[in-house]
């Protein structure tokens, strides 16, 4: 099997969003790390900066209405589903106007307006969600797809076949995904994992494809056709991205786990980077990725301003949201 | 009025859930062609066809995952898990899943779904199948728990529990099943959190819930004869449970004794015991009892599985200890 | 791919020692049947009456101090693997003298001292169990093997997919054999799982063979390969064995979900049948044939008499026996 | 006499085991390699080797399943499941295998395998990554349950679990991996199912166990001040529970406390009050008061998570409302 490539034929007023997309998504993160290690971030976040060409890539290729079950590792998978910046900082700030009201924070950022049903703490969890999704697109007869975002660690979870083998039997819209990024945790996935996904699929009859998923236009062709064939009624779809992990597992590990010689070549990698060698190469206007640039830098700094603003949430109105109804009373 | 069985009223609940909301679907094993191991789903399929009503495979984790992805998409899942053992596999959707999404997304979205599962002995199933885990659940904040004892209690509960925005636990018991009861047809849904006055008494109170309120009435009935009047009460909720009518009605007769199939040590019997040796304390004129199962696994053998559960005469003995 | 065939060279001592285990259970089997319908044994019961060959021909393949995780259609296995025949239907009629005392049943009937870890009512529990017992083995460096058998039904439970990972990374001496009898209770494979066990076994890279699991000599011909593989440290192995279920899921099922053509061809595929064919072609006298059913016959019949003259349990020594030690007294 | 931090003393206690006894393996999601996500298996890898000393996939269900069959087979596994919250993933291999096997199969064997899993919130992880489940694990027989809340107890206790016969349930507190105390090295196990006196006093008695302990005592220490003395036991166990321990003391004081950080409703609280309103009713003089979280999801902000779990201050107003 190799790679799917893209053919190039991607307009350049296309290339400089999804230039903005992944720079959002990046931005974003760097300016989460920098909060964290200043104290404004509680609690543990998991940073995709390496892995953006993926959650742009794929979400490019989706509609509004598309739903998506993220991971812990979700920041990309979020912004780029459509949720709003603002009260994505507020969120992992602890605020109460945070999307989810400061409860969940970076491990659980949720938007059910855009679709977005959840970055999660479980390792694997998403998967099951996606495909409940999927049987409701399919019972609602709503043309629309789930998409489960998952790691190569995850792979290891039963969740993942047990997945693989009720979206098959149902024919479900769904678009399975595979951020492999070489590592869950502090372990490589050659400790981890003794298959590989693809393999895993056809044994189930569920076509799949494999992109470098540091080239955001080769993750997006291959989302598009196989999203087209989930949502045509194709049933599950897998895709395969391979990419890099560049930060910690969680911000603070310091990685002495990784080879030197890792590290220092996860550059070459960066999916920025390797973009803007083709807008170079396609002759985007300089002055026009300024203007991007110069974009995603306000909207960041103003999220920031926003999530410092933001106020402490209230205990009781948190409280009262456990459930819908308060059975009983 | 009609005379239907337990699992024919729980039929007839889903049967007209899924009549009148579009949104409702059903899944679990064999519930579909086989119409369910016990029969409670029998005739869904051909009815409402295989959009709606399907059979899964043996996938426990991944079919009540699916049902909160669904429910958070629209839909209003009903899973069976076929017997509640069963219900280790899929604790993580439960609990980190279905019951928080809620709280922890913000308010954003409700998760409508509802796992229905029989618990109980009586059946010589053996350890493994056999198990009333209720408890677990009631600890599990954004759950809710339904523990119908009679055939009216689960097609009214049952209708409230698929009308409910909010995930709910629905604890059958298989013992049960073929149990009759008197049923209104069309009758409505019955609250949630809601107990019942099963009998009046004014010496003692005996709160049960499910299969076991039966052995605390016979229990009830046969301290009549010796002149001690009972006031039985069946919780038919156990999260959120009725404080207030127990507390009620613990003023009244100023002694407890709680009933339930479960193993009785970290039961459900002890938050009641707990909460009343709180807010109740000072109503109590006796200690308060708990009667359930020994802390042991269910046992096979019909001679042990008899002295496992708790039985009416058990209930008798308590109920003569606080009155003593 | 094709089937496992045996190459006939089984000396014809050997072909009586195969009949007499299979007849023993299927002989148990029947028995067990018509207790069942007459109230003498409680619970439920699952028979394993036309998969007679996949337990004796893979156990034949065992020594002793092998391990074997069963599931909830594990008399056969019980009884091949060397439970003591009495203790085995004094468990089943609930007694005290019974392997287990009466606690567990047709669902656990388990023997320490012949390596049967349990039948097991949880579908696929068993399959962790015999990992586990594996790595024992290893850690242990003792030379033995771990079994674990499972329905096709099993194949969609998560712990398979994990268990196939974690034996395949770890090498662990185990041999995975699946009892493919075509149904889950009652729905058929097909509308249970979408891939094929020896597919995803391939995926791990763990070698896998398959046999007709209603020819005795097939199945021990495959399963000796594979145990001397893992046993030689070769990692896992997966067996898979085309079977049939001839009586309902339990007994008291009426089967009406299975087509009477599928009913009705049932007998051609019986083992028993297939096997005394084969032992007249290799001229197996008679007499020795009679011997040996009345062998059988005579130990179900003592069996069913010791099960039948056996005690009730005693409720306080089963209570005792929740913990080794009772901590804090 | 060393000062240790509580993740070394559990750290001593594996690695002395591991020397001690060849049968004792260990492993878990990055255990080996990496000595653990919280730094507890440190070093245990080089010492011990890989065959004895390994990193599973993420497959809690599996790994589980596997300690209890290894068990079967002659070894004494310890696992780590990395936090409490994905025990979720592994319910079926702790209550219907490893908690079930010796009774179910007329004890002809033992179980004897350890499961470690820090609970607790205090570090802002979450709803998912904070949760104290051990009143689940309390009501399955079968189980040991063990809560250590100071370096000692933690290295005591793991000692005596690993070489207790049974499976036990070995809760850690992730917000305390750091904490110091004292520890004699070389000191031996400490008994399972025994209770600690923390500090003996005459007007009401807290219960508690694992790093709530720390502020029953602080509570104690402030409410001296105003003259009121508190005795404070730590449970340590709480499977079985040292209930002679806290009736001795009730019949001392009178008056019953019960703090943990779980969430209050059908807790381990409610089988303390539950039983001490049972067989120490006649010594009470008050309610009985339990302390916990509310009802609802670990919340992630700081600010609610603060409220959320249970402090000093709501002890200290619950004494005093049992001292009113
Ligand atoms: C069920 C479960 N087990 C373990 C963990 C701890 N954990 C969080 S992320 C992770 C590794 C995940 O690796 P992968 O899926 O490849 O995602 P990546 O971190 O590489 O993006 C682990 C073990 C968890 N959160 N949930
Ligand atoms: C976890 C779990 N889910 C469901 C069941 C109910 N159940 C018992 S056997 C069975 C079908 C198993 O089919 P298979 O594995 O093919 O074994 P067979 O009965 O065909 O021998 C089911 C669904 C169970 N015992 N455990
Ligand atoms: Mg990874
Ligand atoms: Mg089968």
């Amino acid at each position: 099997m190799t790679p799917v490539k893209s053919d190039n034929s991607v307009p350049k007023s296309r290339l400089l969003e999804f230039y903005e997309r992944m720079l959002l998504v990046r931005e974003a993160e760097g300016r989460l790390a920098t909060l964290f290690a200043d104290g404004e971030v509680p609690g543990f976040i998991h940073l995709s900066i390496g892995q953006e060409a993926v959650s742009v890539g794929v979400t490019a290729a989706l509609e509004q209405d598309d739903t998506l079950a993220s991971n812990h590792r979700g920041h990309g998978h979020a912004l780029s589903k459509g949720v709003e910046l603002n009260s994505f900082f507020l969120e992992i700030m602890g605020k109460e106007e945070g999307r989810c009201g400061g409860r969940g924070g970076s491990m659980h950022v949720a938007d059910m307006s855009v679709g977005m049903l959840g970055a999660n703490g479980i390792v694997g969890a998403g998967i099951p969600l996606a495909v409940g999704s999927a049987l409701a697109h399919q019972v609602q007869k709503t043309k629309n797809i789930a998409v489960a975002f998952f790691g190569d660690g995850a792979l290891a979870e039963g969740v993942l076949h047990e997945a693989f083998n009720l979206a098959a039997l149902w024919k479900l819209p769904i678009l399975f995904v595979c951020e492999n990024n070489g590592w869950s945790e502090f372990s490589p996935t050659v400790r981890q994992f003794g298959a590989n996904v693809r393999e895993l699929a056809k044994a189930f009859g569920i076509p799949s494809a494999f992109v470098d998923g540091d080239d955001v236009l080769d993750v997006y062709a291959a989302a598009s056709d196989l999203a087209d064939a989930a949502r045509g009624g194709k049933g599950p779809q897998v895709l395969e991205c391979v990419t890099h992990r560049v930060r910690g597992h969680f911000e603070g590990d310091p990685q002495k786990y990784r080879a030197e010689a890792e590290l220092s070549g996860l550059a070459e990698h960066d999916p920025l980077v390797k973009f803007e060698g083709l807008m170079g190469r396609r002759r985007v206007a300089k002055k026009e990725i300024q203007a991007v640039r110069d974009r995603v830098a306000e909207r960041i700094s103003a999220a920031v301003e926003a999530g410092r603003a933001g106020s402490l949430p209230d205990f009781d109105r948190a409280r009262a949201d456990v459930y819908t109804v308060l059975a009983g009373h | 009025m009609t005379e239907v069985r337990y699992a024919k009223a729980v039929n007839m609940a889903l049967d007209e859930a899924l009549t009148e909301d579009p949104s409702v679907i059903l899944f679990g094993e064999d519930v579909a062609h086989a119409g369910g191991p016990f029969g409670v789903t029998r005739g869904l399929l051909d009815k409402h066809g295989e959009l709606r009503v399907r059979d899964t495979p043996i996938s426990e984790a991944t079919i009540t995952g699916a049902a909160v992805g669904a429910a958070m998409s629209g839909l209003k899942p009903v899973v069976e898990i076929m017997f509640m053992d069963f219900a280790t596999l899929a604790m993580d959707a439960m609990v980190n899943q279905a019951a928080k999404a809620r709280f922890m997304f913000g308010g954003q979205c409700s998760v409508p779904m509802v796992l229905r599962m029989p618990h109980g002995g009586g059946v010589n199933a053996g350890p493994q199948h056999s198990q009333c885990l209720e408890a677990w659940f009631a600890h599990v904040p954004g759950l809710k728990v339904v523990v119908p004892g009679t055939p009216a209690d689960a097609y009214g509960l049952l209708k409230a529990a698929i009308a409910d925005p909010d995930p709910v636990v629905f604890v059958e018991n298989k013992a049960i099943y073929s149990l009759k009861g008197e049923l209104e047809t069309g009758e409505g849904e019955i609250e949630i959190g809601k107990a019942r006055t099963v009998r009046a008494g004014r010496d003692v109170t005996i709160v049960s819930y499910g299969a076991a309120v039966r052995t605390a009435l016979a229990a009830a009935e046969a301290l009549s004869d010796s002149g001690i009047e009972a006031e039985v009460l069946d919780l038919r909720t156990i999260q959120p449970w009725d404080e207030a009518a127990v507390l009620a009605s613990l003023s009244h007769t100023h002694r407890l004794v709680i009933l339930h199939e479960a193993v009785t040590a970290f039961g459900v019997g002890a938050e009641i015991a707990a909460r009343m040796a709180d807010i109740g304390f000072d109503e109590l004129d006796a200690p308060i009892l708990r009667v359930g199962a020994p802390f042991m696994p269910a046992p096979f053998a019909k001679s042990l599985e008899s002295q496992f559960l708790p039985d009416t005469e058990d209930v008798i003995t308590a109920v003569k200890q606080v009155l003593a």
